[in-house]
């Protein structure tokens, strides 16, 4: 298996997901440069996150426009799996291969500090070896994850079990007061309908060094390489 | 040449800013506030090349509706002056 | 030598115009001694920004000399270079440093702060190293107030506070670059004048270190970063003035950061360094152009020519003066390898960042600057750079505070939420909240605890991190608060399991014209010299601010303390915060009972009065090894030091401050004979609370008295949300840990939500 | 009744949201685009009470200084419309 770490001008978690892609779970993995126009060979393609062109304008709204994007849409339309970790994620939704957007925190801080997650839905390849109802641990550091789409977005996202994780409390229960930004509906990640693109604000990667307090962005590693069918020797 | 352009939350989106702002307004000084709503204003200033383009008005709003502004949350508003 | 000529723009040299750069007539007519003739209005410039106090240290120069700098560890030694760089073993170093912005955040916070931040960070990869973290040590007036209607006063302090904080994160969280610590104290004192210090460690192999020298006549000098413009002219000699209500037209003066560059220029850079072509770096800061162009020259022993011409410009019309002194952000200066220009070129292009071949390293000592043919400025590099006038201020002793008499009571039931509930004791998390202290996945111990503690994955090393200075001691005796503050420091990181490694400071003090500012300067130096000299370890650099006064006054002196220290394997990081109901506390350290400058006092009873607490090196060192020993022999589960408020706050930190429920405690001191505020709030030094596995606790006490460390068992821990007692002399409170933790983590949000 | 507030940067201080988005838009089908400066634009919903106070606008200029504009780095401007 290979994968592949987009580097935007401004991307500063790409070393992070590279370090636990290539050290923890020792996969051949690359950093493209966002000037780069081709994208072959890669059963992962990951938007790491930080803050792609300063996040002027909008988070990911000029990372949007860099060559390699035309690339990363065709990966995904064929099927590829592509994730998106905050600053990906923000750029995943200006692209429209996410459907909603990504403002500013309600409290207009930027937070960061680990948050509970309930696993809504497990029938994706991102969290296939978790539990529905599964509460994660995992950090968040962001000023813009409050997520918002109009309301058939939404009924649609539900309807079509797009909705993957939520704020929640460590016993799992979803309410305002587990919602650290503002998200609607208490949302912290979504896919796509074909269900191969996968964008959170939370971060994974942070989260897989028990020496880091958590290691629950294991489980989502771990189901990316069940469904690609390799076994990791981390 | 010169364009100006305002990028405005849709009125049906939260402006988390907006609130903020209105709320701080009250208690300085300004009672008889009801909302306030914060967007962006864009003085774009042209090559004077760019007045020979019959297109340049529709080139503006392609980049206006892709770059300048989300047309899941914003609306925009261009004005072209000479 | 040429004459430099006078550019028809410029005005001429009167004595006004001397007066107005802030250069004395005895300076001047050093001045005109080194020239052998009379400088033009560029010169003048040029000389008033590299002779003020922030550029020359010209009033702390000898001061500086008192610290230690050398040490079997140190491989690039304070002053040298940019930054003093650290040896960590296998072949890694660690390159790290404070500096201050406070002129410039009180006037504008955000961007102050956040230019704050990005200068410490050039600074460190100037070195050759990748930074990876932050710290900040920040001072405030008060923001809390007990008044119906909040007075302006406090207002505006929040306002400095809120805007600090967020520019701080602004530019960190951009760069990606975690802020893992600090340290926050709120005081009359810093109204009007807050105190904004950053910190910056970078990590870089022995042979990657970086030199700011212009070496090899003929090489071609490189200007690659942000365009200049007009920000921050004379930020330099702005921030070597008092702050006055005319300083506020100084506004030109603040200068706006762009992280989002100084990512490209990271990193552009440590490409470039991984390299062959660079013969030398050096980061534009204070006085920019001027200062990396004399200093590379003076270091190389060599002589700098640059064309302003070629300079990148973001606005047009810039004169000579302006573009020499702009403080714009986000440059730096390249002296490069000749045939090695086009890697420069490239990797400029690659990250989209400005690039121009402005110069040549020359061999007669000359910093020479054209516009086109014409020759603007020609001054002798060394002289410019290194001939400041030194000045030994006069000293004048301020009387010697006066020992309490009594210690006024208190109800003990509300004065420890009263404590907790103070800003400057208060949970922190209101701050560290905004900032991402979680990038480049290495925070072990998080901001929170005693020390930072943060694993590099490069080089596969673990470092500790602890920012530390109480200034009220150092207001009533600045050098025992100064030997205080190196204590704190030291004990913090032997609380995380750390064996310290350096020191950087940073000198916070009013104008030093005033003798009894410049004794507390010269009492500070020396104490904080006793102190690196006692724990062995030297200073790495720092930074000297002065004239931190407002119209009401001197700030408290403030000797910031920023030590490092290495964990030598992972199984010995170590926090402050009780883990496992049934351990045994202990209290490593005598009971204590200077009540001197205590927060107590000043919280509680409105005094900022008494002798502070002394510290014995010889103690405090046997204390800091006996703790690391008992670490290493895997017996220690907790351990937290007391500081401010005593053992106490020490104890109801411990329950309260981890990220999980919030522990209770059973504590009982026996029979002591202290007035009961005195065994609960006093601060004497060298104390540090541990818990332990009970099954162990006899074997700790057993070694702790061996090496001649006073150890008692106090109590022991109890279950989630059960109450903390503490009885003594016959007498017990009792605090509800909830309510406890409510008060001390609401306290900032709080201030900050009205 | 309703204000308008304009807040840009002035134009000595640097924008480098200004400079990003005019390298995107320079790179994305505006090659005339000399240069872009970006500020905000403000919204206020007004109490139609406040039209009797004389000191209206006085007040909004207060507010336009203290808290909606830094007149560090920014310049505003403020228009009322019945
Ligand atoms: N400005 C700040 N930025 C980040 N962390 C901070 C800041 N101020 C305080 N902290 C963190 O809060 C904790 C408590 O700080 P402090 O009370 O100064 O500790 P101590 O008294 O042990 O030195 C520390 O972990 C410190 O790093
Ligand atoms: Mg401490």
């Amino acid at each position: 298996m290979k994968a592949a770490v987009i580097r935007f001008p401004g991307s500063n978690c790409d070393q992070d997901c590279h370090y636990v892609l290539a050290h923890h779970y020792r996969i051949e993995t690359d950093y493209v440069w966002h000037k780069e126009s081709t994208l072959s060979g890669y059963d992962l393609v990951i938007l790491p996150g930080g803050f792609s062109y300063g996040d002027y304008l909008r988070t990911g709204a000029i990372a949007r426009f860099s060559p390699i994007m035309k690339a990363v849409s065709d990966y995904a339309a064929g099927g590829g799996l592509l994730l998106g970790i905050c600053n990906g994620f923000q750029i995943l939704t200006e692209s429209r291969l996410l459907p909603g957007a990504l403002v500013r925190n309600r409290s207009l801080h930027f937070i960061c500090e680990n948050r509970h997650l309930r696993v809504e839905n497990n029938d994706s390849p991102f969290l296939s070896t978790t539990e529905v109802g599964q509460v994660l641990n995992l950090p968040i550091a962001h000023g813009e994850g409050n997520y918002t789409a109009d309301e058939a977005t939404l009924a649609q996202l539900e309807a079509s079990g797009q909705i993957l994780l939520r704020y929640s409390d460590a016993a799992g229960n979803v309410s305002p007061e587990t919602n650290p930004n503002g998200s609607l509906s208490n949302i912290a990640g979504i896919t796509n309908a074909s269900r191969n693109v996968f964008g959170l604000m939370p971060h994974p990667e942070r989260a897989c060094d028990p020496r880091l307090g958590s290691t629950d962005g294991t489980f989502l590693f771990d189901s990316i390489l069940k469904t690609l069918g390799v076994t990791a020797d981390a | 040449m010169k364009a100006r352009v305002t990028v405005m939350p849709k009125k049906s989106v939260l402006d988390p800013q907006g609130v903020a702002v209105r709320d701080a307004a009250l208690h300085h000084g300004l009672p008889e506030v009801r909302s306030i709503r914060i967007g962006k204003w864009l003085e774009i200033d042209l090559d004077d090349s760019a007045a020979s383009d019959p297109n340049l008005e529709a080139r503006l709003h392609e980049i206006c509706k892709d770059l300048l502004s989300n047309p899941v949350i914003e609306d925009y508003e261009l004005k072209l002056e000479a | 030598m040429n004459t430099a000529v006078h550019l028809p723009q410029d005005p001429e040299i009167t004595p006004e115009v001397i007066a107005a750069h802030g250069i004395t007539p005895d300076e001047y007519e050093r001045i005109e001694k080194i020239l052998k003739r009379k400088p033009n209005f560029t010169e003048l410039g040029i000389f008033s920004v590299m002779w003020s106090e922030h550029c020359s240290y010209k009033n702390s120069r000898p001061e500086l000399k008192k610290f230690p700098t050398t040490g079997p560890t140190v491989l690039v030694k304070a002053g040298e270079e940019n930054a003093g760089v650290i040896d960590i073993g296998d072949g890694w170093a660690v390159a790290f440093k404070m500096e201050s912005h406070n002129h410039p955040s009180a006037i504008e916070p955000f961007q102050g702060a956040a230019t704050g931040v990005g200068g410490i960070i050039r600074d460190i990869f100037t070195m050759g190293a990748r930074p990876v973290f932050n710290l900040n040590s920040l001072r405030f007036g008060p923001i809390s107030s007990k008044e119906e209607a909040t007075p302006a006063n406090v207002r505006h302090n929040r306002r400095l506070f809120s805007g600090v904080v967020a520019g701080i994160a602004h530019y960190g969280n951009c760069i990606g670059i975690p802020t893992i610590g600090g340290e926050v104290y709120f005081d009359e004192s810093y109204e009007g004048n807050p105190l904004v210090n950053v910190f910056c460690l970078g990590i870089l192999k022995h042979e990657q270190i970086a030199r700011g020298a212009a070496s090899g006549i003929g090489n071609p000098v490189f200007y690659v970063g942000a365009e200049t413009g007009r920000d921050g002219l004379a930020g330099a000699a702005f921030a070597s003035r008092e702050l006055t209500e005319e300083s506020k037209q100084d506004r030109p003066a603040v200068q706006v950061g762009d992280p989002f560059k100084e990512k490209l220029l990271l990193e552009a850079c440590l490409e470039l360094l991984a390299t062959d072509a660079v013969a030398g770096i050096q980061d534009m800061g204070a006085a920019g152009l001027t200062c990396s162009t004399c200093e590379t020259a003076s270091r190389g022993g060599t002589g700098v020519e640059i064309d302003l011409e070629k300079v990148p410009k973001r606005e047009a019309g810039m004169t000579p003066y302006e573009i020499l002194l702009s403080e714009s952000q986000e440059r730096m200066l390249i002296i490069v390898h000749k045939g090695k220009e086009d890697i420069v070129r490239a990797i400029f292009e690659k990250w989209d960042l400005p690039h121009a071949e402005v110069g040549v390293v020359r061999d007669d000592g000359i910093m020479r600057v054209k516009a086109g043919d014409v020759v603007v400025a020609e001054i002798p590099a060394r002289e410019l750079a290194d001939e400041a006038p030194i000045y030994h201020r006069e000293a004048t002793p301020r009387p010697a505070p006066q020992p309490l008499e009594v210690i006024p009571p208190a109800d003990l039931q509300s004065a420890l939420p009263a404590l907790l509930a103070d800003p400057t004791l208060a949970s922190k998390e209101w701050i560290y909240r905004q900032y991402d202290h979680m990038v480049r996945i290495g925070s072990a111990v998080r901001p929170g605890s005693d020390s930072a503690v943060f694993l590099v994955r490069e080089a596969n090393k673990i470092l500790a991190a602890t920012s530390d200075c109480n200034a009220t001691y150092c207001a009533l005796d600045p050098r025992e608060g100064a030997r205080i503050a190196v204590a704190e420091a030291a004990r913090n990181l032997a609380c995380s399991g750390a064996i310290p490694l350096a020191v950087t400071d940073n000198l916070n003090f009013g104008n030093p014209h005033k003798p009894e500012n410049f004794w507390q300067l010269r009492e500070s130096v020396e104490g904080l010299a006793e102190g690196c000299n006692a724990f062995d370890i030297p200073v790495t650099g720092g930074n000297v601010s002065l004239y931190n006064e407002s119209p009401a006054g001197a700030v408290d002196p403030t000797p910031t303390v920023g030590m490092v220290g290495l964990i030598e394997d992972e199984s010995h990081i170590t926090a402050s915060f009780f883990r496992t109901p049934g351990d045994a506390i202990l209290l490593l350290g005598d009971l204590g009972n200077e009540m001197g400058g205590s927060h107590y006092l000043k919280v509680l009873h409105g005094r900022k009065a008494g002798v502070p607490p002394k510290v014995d090196f010889t103690k405090e060192r046997a204390l800091h090894d006996t703790l690391r020993t008992l670490i290493r022999e895997g017996l220690i589960r907790s351990a937290h030091d007391t500081s401010e408020g005593g053992l106490a706050l020490a104890l109801a930190e411990s329950c309260i401050g981890g990220e999980g429920e919030a522990f209770g405690a059973e504590i009982d001191f026996g029979t002591t004979g202290l007035q009961p505020e005195v065994l609960l709030f006093n601060e004497s030094q060298g104390r540090i609370i541990v818990s332990v596995d009970a099954a162990h606790a006899d074997a700790v006490l057993a070694k702790a008295q061996e090496s001649g460390i006073p150890a008692r068992r106090i109590g022991q821990v109890s279950a989630a949300s059960s109450p903390l007692t503490i009885a003594a002399d016959g007498r017990k409170v009792e605090w509800a840990v909830d309510d406890l933790r409510r008060t001390w983590s609401g306290a900032i949000a709080e201030c900050m939500s009205n």
